[in-house]
């Protein structure tokens, strides 16, 4: 199978993430589809480390999968947080940081 | 060694004015005033001991020039701190430091109750070294430099007395109009070295006929610009108002700087640049009509005015009007000679106008005055013998001078026999407002002022006022003391007033046509290369002048007396009569309104038009407005702000997609 | 050697943190005056006639051609002299007072002497704006925190006659305008280095710049460029708009320096930068800044004899002032050029002293405003005989050094056009005139109630009188400091003459 | 044999992350993504990265993902409002993604890289993608890089605690009110 067939497969996910992100409003469904754009740059990343025959590339995942890891970990505290102050958990009511 | 002397003339009174200045807490206020004549009368020796040494020089190689160092030197501009002696300056070193150390003798006693003695006796030093510095300084640059510090001393000492409005308000005024005058000689001087390529008297006064034609525009200019400069310092029209002013100094002040010396800076300055003035006959003769036009205008506001000082302020304008006239025309020697004279007698006049107002507690109004000739003879005489000085009745030095210019004009002919005539009018108003002074105060009944001082033997203390407003004065700070000295008793005024006296009286005999010619002669290497040099009236000529005069003189005098002895109603009526007229001359031609409306109120206004239009809204506006500019654009990038979250996820995907895009165009 | 005049400040500001609270006014007096010692130095082994000396080149930025390039020459010298002289009584005068947070206070004094030296002395284009953007963070500071507000409903003491005014929007309008120049400047400063490189080694070496010259219609805009920056420092007419504010808010001993010193960067900036970088662009627009110029000193002086708050009369005669240095600078005549040199150095000696005066006449009186002033030289003959030398010097009378500068700038006016110098020479009279009438009004006329008429202490007057001796002395030799700026101010005008020719 | 598992990959990848995005209820979303994860791992070892498939398998669609579901089912199944602020997202974004997709594309397609036609080298070090290579690179080259993602690590950690623990003036307020 071609590198080129991985790099459109991680290209049609992150797009669909970014939709996903654009679309909808619930702060919890933002942030998976955050995981979505983070893991089609993984699978971009491993298709080049495959092509390259180097795998520097995977400890980046790697890496990327921790970084992942810890905006869950905050993404997920600041829905709890809104959660817990009867605040609506949609991110078009959450916008006091207006100019 | 003449240069030496010179320089010593003046360090004197330098020195004199820092040990006082300096040592005010330390010496006694006696010591202070011995220092400061000391000083004076050292430089004064050491001005005859130059003569001396000029003197023993040759005719044609009597000017000698000498420089300390390089002061400034820049793109062929030098200047150098530099004197420079010849005759005339030598004259008027002697005149200067002469008639000051007179003054000086006399302060010495008037001001003795005063309680800032150390600042009048340094500053009055330091008047005398600047105004020796103007009359030494050896190139225009020094002139400039005693020109503006003569019009310095001259402000400290005018508002002397600094807790009076009035007098720190004439200070303010006469430094002023000087700073205007400073300006024409900036400019002149300037104007010289563009033409000429340097500011050294030796170097202009021996290229200038080279460089320039009879009446070419540019030298004509520099004249009028050097004539800006010495009609300020000279009170000639229009920049005559400070002068009346000026009189809010002590009388020693008014003695020394508005009458004998530093006023008449002015003719000294045409003096010695009269190879210009040569060379723009244009600007000579604008010198002699203001000149004319001054003592004439001057002469009818001395006879209008009551305030005794005043009156012989004007005089003094009338006076050095003459003086103008005389340097004008081309009778240099002439101008020079009744510049001393008048020294003399103005001199002697102020001071015993001193003397008077003292026994009046400074009451100035001649209204008021009456009867002194009983309580103060001396003073009386003196006054008199001034007066017959000044309105150069027969004999008296005054009589020589003044009618030495007259009769040159004459001699002149064409246009200038006007001149003639109007001198000869301003001399028959000259008699009158002298001897006016003479018959209102002298004769008559004693105003309760000299009765008290004839009954108890000293002067009567009167409330502390000020003389010209009349408010109480603050006695706690710069106040002139319980009582000023009057001459009957003071040892020191009587001696200065005496000597002045004798010499006001046979003074002019030093320059008597056909017999004696001192001042003439002893000019002449000055003046050799004057076209004017060899064009005397002759001795015949001369004495027919002089009779004139006298019969001027003897008919002004005896019209004083009818009017003010023989018929003193008459000028009550004549003043009811017109009274356009006396308003006119009392309230000095209105040259104070004039200038207010020209020049003071348009730049009040300016001022005021900056203050408050142009800072408020052009400047604040500007200001303001970028302010707005910066808080709208602000204000349009806040309404992006919009807190939307997918809003911004748009908006950077728009940005990822624009720089992409604009990549992929770019590797195609 | 330049090094370490330019950071010995900064590091005194910084011992100053650490020392206890009562050391460190006099930590910071020791630093200033052992910077003045080595600017001493600098001028003892000056050589009038060797161009540009003491040079230090150390490599900074090498991609982008930037060095830590240090030189001094005629011109420079004297400002720096005039610097590290105009710090010492600012020091000192607040040293004898209490002062809020004193550590932090000396810190920006001296942080503020550091970038002033570092303005004068650099001679890299990019380190000059760096150390020109400095400047003004020290400045901000000193009158931001130090400063109080002015003017408002119950302050008899702030002048309420001139309106009142907050610190807040006083620094704010100072560093707007400020910044905007600066950015300016910065934008020009890269412009000027990168098209004079023209595809070759980037450079900021001012040197470098003038040889390889800048094509003459990318002069036209950089010129106005840096013209803006250093028009806003002067501050000169109309870009002054800032001044009266942070003039009345500032701190007296800081202001002191900041219009002595600060305001001559701009003049300076001119000479050094302007007129050799951009020759073509100068003679184009001279006209344009001797109107500029004229303006300044004929609506300073009027500005300065219609206000009655003293710092704004100061302010407003600097203004006056600058205008006559820049016209000098711009007549592109060597006596002109001279004469603003001069006068730079002459206008800082006599502003520090007289913006302390204002601070003992505000002790003495309870107010800065002139109206109910007076009487003041009551007690205090030699506070007044000091204040008198002041003024006279700032109207510059004749036999001042600072008439000598004046004199040469109106002569090279003159040779511009007879028309420039009297225009000009109104400002003279008028200066005559506020001068006078900032010194009759203190220490004249009437002593009114309250105010307390009183000498001035023996520490104060240690800290004027050296700087009036330094007056007097210049007023009997110019030519010290004419002899040694003469060559150098003559290669600054050198290229823009030839082009004018 | 691979075409046929890549593309098997490939299609429920892209399915479930369509689900994830479609979907409404937000538990259903988390569950989408599990799938979409197990999917993605067939696809990393096809890619010759067993340890990552492995990793991202345990940590992620284990650990995390049940963090998810907590949470999710926490606030509750809530259906988003019908009412849509800026409805016309709803067609920008799509289209949006699209260009992006096509930018991207060209972008890797484009470029030129001869390798990108290919498979791949066959000549790969051996156990390359084992746990073993990985672990010797992270202990060895990129030390600092996983010393600073630790970090990382326990930072968010402690961020999470303090932004979802419940402040005192909280349980001041609410002392009835659930535990933190």
């Amino acid at each position: 199978m071609d590198i080129e067939w991985y790099l459109v497969l991680s290209a049609l996910l992150f797009a669909t993430g970014f939709i996903g992100v654009m679309v909808r409003r619930n702060p919890v469904v933002i942030l998976l589809c955050l995981e979505l754009m983070l893991s089609a740059g993984a699978l971009a990343l491993l298709a080049f480390s495959r092509m390259l025959g180097n795998q520097d590339g995977q400890v980046f995942v790697l890496i990327v999968l921790v970084v992942a890891a810890c905006e869950v970990v905050v993404g997920l505290g600041l829905v709890v947080a809104m959660y817990r102050r009867r605040l609506p958990l949609d991110v078009d009511e959450i916008k006091e940081l207006k100019g | 060694m003449t240069a030496t002397w010179a320089w010593l003339v003046l360090l004197f009174p330098l020195l004199g004015s820092l040990t006082i200045g300096f040592g005010f807490k330390v010496l006694p206020a006696r010591v202070a005033g011995l220092i400061g004549i000391s000083a004076i009368v050292a430089a004064f020796i050491c001005g005859i001991l130059a003569l001396i040494g000029l003197q023993g020089e040759p005719s044609e190689s009597r000017h000698v020039a000498s420089s300390l160092w390089e002061y400034a030197n820049v793109g062929g501009l030098r200047i150098d701190l530099g004197i420079y002696v010849d005759p005339l300056s030598i004259f008027m070193v002697l005149v200067v430091t002469g008639v000051s150390s007179l003054i000086h003798i006399y302060s010495y006693s008037y001001m003795k109750s005063d309680q800032g003695y150390h600042r009048f006796f340094s500053y009055l030093n330091f008047f005398v070294f600047s105004m020796l510095v103007l009359v030494l300084g050896g190139n225009f640059i020094m002139l400039i430099v005693g020109w503006a510090l003569v019009g310095f001393a001259s402000y400290a000492l005018i508002s002397y007395w600094y807790r009076r409005n009035t007098a720190t308000k004439a200070g303010m005024k006469a430094f002023v109009i000087n700073v205007v005058g400073d300006i024409g000689l900036y400019i002149a001087a300037i104007l010289i070295f563009k033409n000429l390529g340097s500011v050294d008297y030796g170097t202009v006064f021996e290229k200038a006929p080279e460089v320039f034609t009879t009446n070419e525009w540019e030298i004509v200019a520099i004249c009028l610009c050097l004539l800006v400069g010495a009609f300020a310092k000279s009170a000639q029209m229009p920049f005559h108002t400070w002068l009346a002013d000026a009189m809010e100094g002590p009388t020693p002040v008014s003695s020394l700087i508005h009458a004998a010396t530093m006023v008449t800076a002015g003719v000294y300055l045409i003096a010695r640049c009269h190879s210009l003035f040569e060379l723009a006959p244009t600007a000579a003769d604008v010198a002699a009509w203001v000149g004319l036009a001054t003592l004439m205008i001057a002469g009818t506001i001395a006879i209008a005015v009551t305030d005794l000082k005043r009156i012989i302020a004007y005089s003094t304008m009338s006076q050095i009007g003459y003086m103008f006239v005389g340097v004008g025309i081309g009778a240099y020697s002439a101008g020079m000679f009744h510049l001393m004279t008048h020294a003399f007698f103005k001199a002697l006049l102020f001071m015993a106008a001193g003397s008077i107002i003292s026994a009046m507690a400074n009451m100035q109004d001649i209204d008021k005055m009456k009867g002194f000739r009983k309580a103060m003879p001396f003073t009386a005489a003196m006054l008199i013998i001034g007066a017959l000085a000044l309105s150069g009745f027969p004999g008296t030095s005054g009589w020589f001078s003044k009618d030495e210019i007259i009769d040159f004009a004459h001699f002149r002919g064409g246009m200038y026999d006007w001149m003639w005539a109007g001198m000869l009018i301003g001399a028959f108003m000259t008699a009158v407002y002298s001897f006016r002074i003479i018959f209102r105060i002298l004769p008559g009944p004693a105003c309760k002022e000299a009765e008290y001082l004839e009954e108890h033997g000293h002067v009567i203390h009167g409330e502390p006022k000020n003389p010209a407003t009349g408010e109480l004065e603050d006695t706690e700070v710069g106040y002139p003391g319980e009582e000023h000295h009057i001459a009957e008793q003071a040892g020191g005024m009587k001696f200065a007033m005496s000597v002045l006296g004798i010499l006001a009286l046979i003074g002019g005999l030093v320059q008597v046509p056909g017999v004696d010619e001192v001042i003439t002669n002893f000019l002449e290497p000055t003046f050799e290369d004057s076209v004017f040099a060899h064009m005397h009236p002759s001795t015949h000529e001369a004495w027919v002048g002089l009779g004139e005069g006298a019969l001027i003189s003897i008919l002004g005098i005896t019209f004083t007396w009818f009017l003010y002895i023989r018929r003193p109603d008459l000028p009550v009526k004549f003043r009811e009569r017109f009274r356009a007229v006396h308003a006119l001359c009392v309230n000095k031609w209105y040259g104070d309104e004039i200038i207010d409306f020209l020049i003071v109120s348009p730049v009040k206004a300016f001022g005021r038009f900056c203050n408050r239009v142009f800072e408020r809204f052009a400047i604040d506006g500007a200001t303001a407005g970028v302010a707005g500019l910066t808080r709208s654009a602000g204000a349009a990038v806040r309404d992006m702000q919009s807190g939307m979250l997918r809003g911004y996820a748009v908006l950077m995907l728009f940005g990822i997609l624009a720089i992409a895009i604009y990549f992929l165009i770019r590797s195609i | 050697m330049l090094s370490s005049i330019i950071w010995t400040p900064l590091v005194f500001g910084l011992i100053g943190l650490l020392v206890p609270r009562r050391f460190t006014a006099w930590v910071a007096v020791l630093g200033a005056v052992i910077t003045l010692g080595l600017s001493i130095g600098v001028l003892a082994g000056f050589d009038p006639d060797g161009g540009m000396q003491y040079v230090t080149d150390v490599s900074w930025i090498p991609g982008l051609g930037v060095d830590y390039s240090l030189g001094i020459d005629g011109v420079s010298i004297f400002l720096v002299m005039l610097t590290t002289v105009a710090w010492i009584p600012a020091i000192c005068f607040s040293a004898m007072r209490s002062t809020e947070r004193p550590a932090l206070y000396y810190l920006m004094l001296l942080a503020g002497e550091t970038s002033t030296l570092g303005a004068f002395l650099a001679q890299d284009l990019l380190l000059f704006v760096l150390f020109f953007d400095l400047m003004i963070v020290p400045f901000y500071f000193l009158f931001g925190v130090w400063g109080r507000d002015r003017g408002g409903e119950d302050d008899h003491a702030g002048s309420p006659g001139e309106g009142a005014v907050s610190v807040q929007s006083a620094t704010l309008k100072m560093i707007v305008f400020t910044l905007i120049g600066s950015l300016l400047m910065l934008v020009g400063a890269i412009a000027a280095a990168v098209i004079s490189a023209d595809g070759g080694e980037l450079t900021f070496s001012i040197q470098t710049i003038v040889a390889r010259g800048l094509p003459e219609g990318s002069q036209n805009w950089i010129f106005w460029f840096f013209a803006a920056a250093f028009l806003v420092k002067m501050p000169a007419f109309p870009l002054h708009g800032w001044m009266p504010d942070s003039y009345r808010a500032a701190p007296l001993p800081a202001l002191a320096v900041f219009s002595a010193v600060l305001s001559k960067v701009g003049a300076y900036g001119f000479l050094r930068v302007v007129l050799p970088m951009m020759p073509d662009a100068s003679d184009l627009f001279q006209t344009t800044m001797l109107v500029l110029a004229i303006a300044s000193i004929i609506y300073g002086s009027a500005m300065a004899f219609t206000k009655t708050d003293l710092r704004l009369v100061l302010g407003f005669s600097s203004v006056a002032q600058l205008g006559f240095i820049t016209a000098g600078i711009f007549a592109f005549d060597s006596t002109g050029a001279e004469g603003a040199v001069l006068q730079m150095v002459n206008h800082g000696l006599v502003v520090v002293p007289a913006f302390l005066i204002v601070a003992m006449i505000a002790e003495r009186t309870g107010s800065e405003e002139l109206g109910p002033m007076g009487g003041l030289a009551k007690k205090a003959p030699v506070f007044a005989v000091i204040f008198l030398i002041v003024s006279m010097a700032t109207l510059a009378i004749p036999a001042s050094a600072n008439f000598i500068g004046e004199f040469y700038i109106l002569n090279g006016l003159f040779q511009v056009g007879a028309a420039w110098a009297i225009v000009a020479s109104v400002g003279v009279a008028l200066a005559a005139f506020y001068a006078l009438r900032m010194y009759q009004l203190t220490m004249h006329n009437p002593l009114p109630e309250g105010s307390d008429s009183r000498e001035i202490s023996l520490r104060d007057a240690l800290v004027l009188v050296p700087m009036v001796g330094i007056v007097v002395v210049l007023a009997f030799c110019p030519q010290l400091i004419i002899h040694g700026s003469e060559q150098a101010v003559d290669s600054s005008i050198a290229i823009v003459r030839e082009v004018a020719k | 044999m691979e075409q046929i598992a890549f593309f098997v990959g490939a299609i429920g990848a892209l399915g479930a992350a369509f689900a994830v995005v479609i979907v409404k209820n937000p538990f259903y979303s988390v569950l989408a993504l599990v799938i979409h994860l197990v999917f993605l791992a067939g696809i990393f070892l096809l890619l010759m990265a067993q340890f990552l498939a492995a990793a991202l398998i345990v940590v992620y669609a284990g650990a995390v993902m049940v963090l998810y579901v907590f949470v999710a089912a926490y606030v509750g199944g809530i259906e988003e409002p019908k009412w849509d602020s800026s409805p016309e997202l709803r067609i920008v974004g799509p289209i949006l993604a699209v260009a992006l997709f096509i930018a991207i594309s060209i972008a890797v397609l484009g470029s030129g890289l001869s390798a990108l036609g290919t498979p791949g080298p066959d000549d790969v070090p051996s156990g390359f993608g084992t746990p073993e290579a990985v672990g010797h690179l992270m202990m060895e080259d990129f030390l600092i890089a996983f010393e600073a993602a630790s970090l990382l690590l326990l930072i968010a950690a402690v961020a999470a605690i303090v932004l979802a623990g419940r402040r005192r003036e909280d349980r001041k307020k609410l002392p009835g009110g659930e535990g933190a």
